[in-house]
């Protein structure tokens, strides 16, 4: 995993023992704790995954197994503006394909990954329900509907000076 | 209370929201401050109306007047004129497609004349973070009732007297589940509601939760008495916040209320849900992947039997339903097991939510009866395929299910017809299909979900669906050959007849409809190299028809990749070395001179 | 929030709450119900058609009919404001004129409750539907 | 029991409730195949994902094929194992699994023992119709143990072993779909992992993803260089174990022939392990009594119950997972390590040969002897006592490398000093051998009697967690023992508790203990193997005129020539070692 090295500080370690103790450090709980915690760091670097296993008792290997497993937990930091391209079915059948593929030509960068300058990332998601808008993108917390590829130069740029 | 003169209804579900409809009912709640209206009109925020496809909707009662796409900057207007002077805004109303009228009752637009809102009863009607409303429609009354005056026994006898399948894709007997786990041993029993809806374009137990997290709630305890557990889970998916948020405030309110907790209505019966969470694993909609999913761990799916019924979660009997199983099951005891086996057809009772998406031109979420047509559902809820194209398919079951054509269009939905014609239930997904859709990139769009979201526990799933996608991209760029066609056949079969879940069972089920559907279309993609609809890349080009072209360079900037030329008023031209084809030429030419060859 | 101890006390506090949403279920299922508008255009708000409707409302709770009180447009006889016009079950519409609180008590007395006639009608025929942006599209509903 | 019949292939049998297809196919000789299903029966050991679908059979008026390895039969069944559509159904899963998988069987060090290959020709497959993406994954290499994924079939036994047998937690299944495959946490190189190189996971793992180290090259590299001196020493377990690579009866004990084949190796001087497993009996017996001694007298600062220590994978288990008790395992090393450090002392003045001339090979029966012989306590000034260990599985390539009919070969005895042993040291091959053998020596040098008897079936046998007390002559000794670390790692837990009760306990890593090790010939499941490899430990012990470490005589001027009495000084500074914290 091409992660680079971070160092929790003693407070942060803190707080992730905070999180699996209100799940009373059970091993079940894992995935509630994985998501409190991703929650508060914004990915789960897997210095992370170290403590937790620490306090659920339970082996790293699991942990990072059930870390895998799941779209939802990443262990890259998204950007500072995270694109999220439906690509449910309705929105498919609509042309986010081709949305998509213009955002990662724009920005240089596979789904899943981040722009080197940390501003944007890009990440397919299945069906946000909102089926009556497709194409959507969501970026950050604003949500735009009835999106084509020649929108998402527009969009971009209403980012790139913020 | 009860002192408004006037309610304003604004959806609060997600997709409206994505919407800003938030703000609008800030902005509506301001300028009825404003008059001074604050006391004598509400803006209540419900659950999703259905009718996306024209959201944002604002319904004005007891006006009975229903806006669409309702923005923030519609607010003043329809205060000053609708509220102030009794006057109806006529530019939000919806207009008929077809005759032009203007309709203000949803009641008889075509969207809803059809309909049967029982799972979706409160839906767009109460405002679902306030248990007062709920309890208003009567929510808990069937849970009281069943506490009354049946025993377990004669409960899940109602069930199975109902008729109720399964909502989740499976259709099996809701009532003969909860007696196989009501008889496994006593002891510690879960009530498990499966809130991980996947299927990418389906969004019917989002929008129950949004918009009626009580009904779902009730039925659990209902389930919970039946079965002997006092302890309900709802597994939901993460992706879902405002539907967590909203069931979190429903439990505690409910909690208040006494209606979860111990002793429930004084009959010594005591529940209680708690919320786990999904965590992006389509996979995780197979009961036996969730319980391990629940228990913590990857979601990957065990071999049945044992069913949860018997040893699920922690090892426990546990019953698992979704949450359109759940919703509708208070109505059922409110108004009777012969009620609702009254309602849809001879196998499939009741109704079933369907979210209809695509290139229809009524997106949303629809209630129908079982037994309803596609007919009836695509041209008469739907209004039809968007922008006059013609009729293809219409997908359902998501990417466990086939696609439907013209000559299906009169077939009864239900469970068994759907299987029968190579589709299935699955949760609801309809997804209309018109003729500029391949149907090669069809089942390679499922295929590619499958091989991304399989758990990877069995070969056949793991690899096999690897297989079939990299044979239907092969076949996508041109280099599908005759065999590969027989190869997709063959492996298909093998795939569902040795896959450990359901996942892998069907998902090879997209290309097995669509090859014998559309087999000429596989054909033209390997034999002519040629894609009807102009959707596979490496067989189409596009290219500006010199003499439709007027030069109006609109296309020139759009491109990104200054593939196009051309002089000012000149006809142009695309350079293919340099073309992407991204499509945004075709989409911009407003002289339809740009042509998919 | 006190808790609710048997299912009696859940259908007494479902039925005090059904008014928190009565509005809903009357609209959305006016057939059979008493519907009254009172027209609400700018002449009508100037000859207190406001205060009408409250009184309708107020009144018609004090006897605790249930009815719909919607406002509407011009019902296009603006010398006669206020006007309201009432629907009963099975009934025609009528519309009344010069409609003040006192006339409201009169109204609901006699005409709602009894069925009786009461003065200040305007005959159906005296008028058309001048505009359609009424309320309810049909005045003739 | 409930009894049902069933019908496989028109064979009626009857079954009690509960069995599985697969099981009630055995009762009538009906073969059908498996990859991923793994069982040893008499260890409770069972790994049924059900995940490769090879064992798929169809059954009447099911809609799919139906798992036979984890598919209850139920009254009335009826199976067909091989009809078209399963022998379809199976070739197309095999040949999917095969189209991701490498085709270097030729030079695959599992060619000739891999499941996946004789399955592979049992279905007759001839031609993969499927050709695409092909997983990769980085070679890992371990001391022990090296791991190429890309042959990795996700059987998930090794798993199975690593987590719920073994409870170490090195793998686990990790991303999905294509993409998932069994691995350590972010996919850190297994020596950064808590990995113990048992190689359980390498002994069940059906394909080459997971094999040894092979130092068998190396070896062959010391003995044609002139001026090295190269010895061996073989594991009791080996011997026993050896004769199965040569088609021999499980149970076959072919020491004599072992022992000839290593001469005509070439190696230099074929000694034993045993002779150093009766000096750990020396020094941990004497340990042991010292440190019950001190108890009883009411110090509280020695701890009981006092653990063996000569498996090297549960000395890597407690010192990477029960740091804080690294006081409680006996401070003797290993027989193996006993062996090297007294080899290149005492044995290579003898020999007059500097420490640097003299080679010492071991042949165990296990993988964390590799790492083991590389531990830095281990050496002298960079110059380890054991300079190569292999495996049994090695040495037998080995052999067959060089010698034509290992059946026809003379039985040869061992070389002396260090190749004289007594039963006790053979037994240590086999879960509770050890403490029996330290039992034997203890009470005689504890009561000062002879012991009246030699056998003691209560420490014996193949359940996981055992327990027995031994009367002392008037003092009950309370013996504990585990095998398999799943085992152990309860029994650590008690301690950690504060409740055992025992005074001592072994513990071998391995399921079986060293019979069962992850360097012995595959059992492919069988555990029928193991129990035949115990059985003739026991017989090779009661064949052997000396039955007790501290009456064999080499032994014994051992410490007359050499090092004094046990846990003396020079004992302590050659035959003791210390135990690190290795948690990350």
């Amino acid at each position: 995993m091409a992660t680079t090295e971070i160092v929790l500080k003693e407070k942060q370690v803190q707080q992730i023992k905070d999180i699996c103790k209100q799940f009373n450090n059970e091993s079940g709980e894992l995935i509630n704790v994985l998501h409190k915690t991703q929650s508060l760091f914004g990915y789960l670097p897997s210095e992370v995954q170290v403590v937790i296993a620490q306090e659920l008792n339970m082996s790293l290997a699991k942990v990072f197994g059930v870390v895998t497993f799941y779209s939802y937990f990443t262990m890259t930091p998204r950007g500072e503006h995270p694109i999220d391209v439906c690509m449910g079915t309705a929105c498919y059948v609509r042309g986010a394909e081709k949305v998509l593929e213009e955002f990662k030509r724009q920005l240089k960068i596979e789904v899943g990954e981040t722009t080197l300058d940390g501003k944007f990332s890009i990440n397919s998601l299945r069906c946000v329900g909102a089926c009556g808008l497709a194409p959507v993108v969501i970026v950050g917390d604003k949500t735009y509907g009835a999106v084509t590829s020649a929108d998402v130069k527009n969009i971009l740029k209403e980012y790139e000076n913020k | 209370m009860g002192n408004y003169k006037t309610e304003i209804l604004i959806c609060g579900g997600s997709g409206c929201k994505a919407s800003q409809t938030v703000l609008t009912a800030k902005l509506l709640r301001e300028v009825l401050e404003e008059n001074n209206l604050s006391s004598e009109v509400q803006v209540v925020m419900t659950g999703c109306f259905g009718f996306c496809e024209k959201g944002p909707i604002v319904k004005i009662m007891p006006d009975n007047t229903f806006y669409v796409k309702v923005k923030p900057e519609d607010a003043r207007e329809l205060i000053e004129e609708h509220i102030i002077k009794g006057k109806k805004v006529n530019r939000l109303l919806y207009v008929d497609p077809k005759t032009k009228e203007i309709i203000s009752d949803s009641k008889h637009m075509g969207f809803y004349k059809k309909q049967n809102r029982i799972a979706l009863r409160n839906c767009g009607v109460i405002d679902p973070e306030n248990i007062d409303e709920a309890i208003a429609r009567n929510a808990y009354t069937a849970l009281g009732k069943v506490l009354n005056e049946m025993t377990p026994e004669v409960a899940i006898d109602v069930m199975k007297k109902s008729g109720m399948r399964g909502r989740g894709g499976g259709g099996f007997p809701t009532g003969m589940k909860w007696d196989i786990t009501s008889k496994s041993p006593a002891g510690q029993k879960y009530v498990v509601c499966n809130a991980d809806e996947g299927d990418p374009g389906a969004f019917m137990d989002r929008s129950i939760l949004e918009g009626d997290p009580h009904s779902v709630l009730e039925a659990m305890a209902i389930c919970g008495y039946c079965i002997g557990a006092d302890t309900g889970l709802i597994y939901i998916r993460a992706e879902y916040p405002l539907a967590i948020e909203r069931l979190k405030i429903a439990i505690k309110q409910a909690r208040e209320k006494g209606l979860l907790g111990n002793d429930i209505l004084g009959k010594g019966f005591s529940f209680d849900v708690e919320l786990k969470y999904g965590a992006g694993a389509f996979v995780c909609g197979e009961e036996t992947a969730l319980i391990s999913s629940m228990e913590g761990l990857r979601g990957e799916p065990t071999f049945k039997p044992p069913f949860p019924s018997v040893e699920g979660y922690l090892g426990k009997p546990t019953n698992v339903n979704n949450v359109e199983t759940f919703a509708s099951i208070p109505e059922i005891f409110n108004k009777g097991a012969e009620w609702f086996a009254s309602i849809g057809n001879e196998k499939s009772k009741g109704t079933k939510v369907f979210a209809l998406a695509g290139k229809i031109n009524n997106v949303g979420l629809i209630e129908v009866p079982m037994g309803t047509t596609l007919r009836e559902v695509i041209y008469e809820i739907g209004g039809g395929i968007k922008d006059g194209k013609k009729f293809k398919a219409v997908q359902t079951g998501g990417p466990s299910g086939g696609c439907l054509t013209s000559k299906d269009l009169d077939t009864p939905i239900d469970y068994d017809n759907l299987i029968a014609a190579g589709s299935m239930m699955g949760s609801g997904g309809m997804i209309v299909l018109d003729e500029d859709d391949c149907m090669v990139s069809i089942a390679k769009f499922y295929l590619e979900f499958t091989v991304e979201e399989s758990c990877g526990k069995c070969s056949p799933c793991r690899i096999g669906n690897k297989r079939l996608h990299e044979i239907l991209e092969k076949i996508c760029k041109g280099n599908g050959t005759l065999e590969d066609l027989e190869q997709l056949r063959n492996l298909s079969k093998v795939i569902k007849d040795t896959s450990l879940c359901g996942l892998g069972q069907t998902s090879p089920n997209p290309i097995l409809s669509t090859l014998d559907n559309f087999y000429d279309e596989y054909l033209e993609h390997v034999h002519d190299k040629k894609c009807r609809a102009g959707v596979c890349k490496s067989l189409m080009k596009y290219v500006i028809e010199p003499d439709t072209c007027i030069g109006c360079t609109a296309c020139v900037r759009v491109c990104p990749v200054d593939a196009i030329s051309g002089e000012k008023k000149m006809s142009h031209l695309i350079n293919q070395a340099t073309c992407i084809k991204c499509g945004a030429c075709y989409d911009k030419c407003k002289f339809n001179a740009i042509l998919i060859k | 929030m006190t808790k609710i101890k048997n299912l009696e006390e859940l259908k007494q506090l479902r039925d005090q709450l059904l008014s928190k949403i009565d509005l809903r279920e009357k609209g959305e299922f006016p057939e059979g119900r008493i519907q009254i508008k009172v027209a609400m255009s700018t002449c009508g708000i100037e000859a207190g058609a406001k205060a009408v409707l409250n009184s309708f409302i107020e009144e018609l709770d004090k006897r605790s009919i249930s009815a719909i009180v919607t406002q509407t447009d011009c019902l296009g006889y603006c010398k006669a404001e206020p006007t309201v016009e009432i629907s009963l079950p099975d009934h025609e519409a009528i519309v009344f004129g010069f409609v003040d609180s006192k006339k409201v008590v009169e109204i609901i007395e006699r005409y709602i409750i009894k069925n009786e006639l009461v003065d200040g009608v305007i005959t159906p025929a005296q008028y058309e539907v001048i505009n359609n942006n009424g309320l309810g599209g049909r005045v003739n509903g | 029991m409930e009894l049902i019949k069933v019908t496989i292939d028109n064979k009626v049998v009857e079954v009690e409730k509960g069995t599985t297809i697969l099981g009630a196919a055995k009762k009538v000789n009906v073969d059908i195949p498996t990859l991923c299903h793994f069982k040893l029966h008499d260890m409770n050991i069972e790994n049924k994902p059900g995940g490769c679908r090879i064992c798929v059979v169809e059954v009447d008026g099911r809609k799919n094929l139906a798992p036979a390895c984890a598919t209850d039969c139920t009254e009335g069944m009826v199976i067909k194992s091989h009809s078209v559509r399963v022998i379809n159904a199976r070739k197309t899963v095999m040949e999917l699994i095969l189209s991701d998988h490498p085709f270097e069987c030729l030079v695959c060090a599992k060619s000739g023992t891999c499941d996946l290959q004789s399955l592979a020709q049992q279905l007759g497959i001839r031609k993969i119709h499927f050709e695409g993406k092909k997983s990769s994954y980085r070679l890992d290499t371990s001391p022990s143990i090296i791991r190429e994924m890309n042959k990795c079939i996700m059987c998930r036994r090794c798993e199975m072993m690593c987590n719920k047998v073994q409870t170490v937690g090195a793998l686990s299944a990790i991303n999905r779909g294509f993409d998932s495959v069994v691995s350590t946490a972010f996919e850190m190189n297994l020596k950064n992992s808590t990995c113990t190189y048992c190689g359980q996971c390498v002994s069940v793992c059906p394909t080459g993803a997971l094999t040894e180290v092979d130092d068998t090259a190396r070896i062959i590299r010391a003995l044609a260089d002139p001026s090295k001196t190269v010895i061996v020493q073989t594991a009791p377990a080996v011997r026993v174990a050896l004769g199965e690579e040569f088609g021999m009866e499980p149970g076959t004990i072919v020491t004599g022939k072992m022992v000839a084949a290593l001469r005509r190796i070439g190696f230099d001087q074929v000694f034993d392990t045993d002779f150093a497993a009766d000096l750990t009996i020396m020094e941990e017996g004497s340990e042991l009594l010292n440190r019950l001694g001190k108890h009883l007298a009411g110090d509280k600062t020695v701890k009981l119950p006092m653990l063996t220590s000569c498996c090297p994978a549960w000395v890597n288990f407690f010192e990477k997972q029960f740091p804080d008790m690294l006081d409680i395992p006996s401070t003797a090393k290993s027989p193996q390590q006993m062996f090297g450090a007294i080899a290149k002392t005492y044995l290579a003045d003898k020999m007059g040969i500097k420490r640097e001339d003299l080679v010492v090979v071991s042949v165990m029966p296990c993988l964390a002897k590799k790492y083991e012989a590389q531990r830095d306590e281990f050496k002298t000034n960079g110059n380890p006592d054991v300079d190569f260990s292999i495996s049994t599985r090695e040495l037998a390539h080995l052999i067959k490398q060089t010698i034509r009919d290992f059946d026809s070969l003379p039985d040869e005895d061992f070389d002396r000093p260090m190749g004289e042993s007594t039963g006790a040291g053979v037994i240590f091959g086999t879960t509770g051998g050890v403490i029996e053998a330290a039992v034997r020596s203890a009470y005689e040098l504890h009561t000062h009697k002879k012991l009246p008897r030699l056998n003691f079936e209560e420490l014996r046998g193949l359940e996981g967690i055992r327990e027995a007390t031994i009367d002392f002559d008037g003092l009950p000794i309370k013996i504990g023992i585990a095998h398999g670390l799943g085992n152990a790692r309860k029994l650590l837990e008690d301690i950690r508790a504060g409740r055992s009760h025992f005074h001592a306990i072994e513990i071998m890593s391995c399921p079986g203990g060293c019979i069962g090790g992850g360097g012995q010939p595959l059992h492919h499941g069988h555990s029928s193997i193991i129990k035949a490899r115990q059985a003739a430990i026991y017989k090779e012990d009661a064949g052997k005129a000396i039955r007790k470490s501290h009456e064999n005589p080499d032994i014994i001027k051992l410490y007359d020539e050499f090092l004094g009495t046990p846990l003396g000084e020079k004992s302590h500074h050659l035959l003791h070692t210390e135990y690190f914290n290795r948690k990350k």
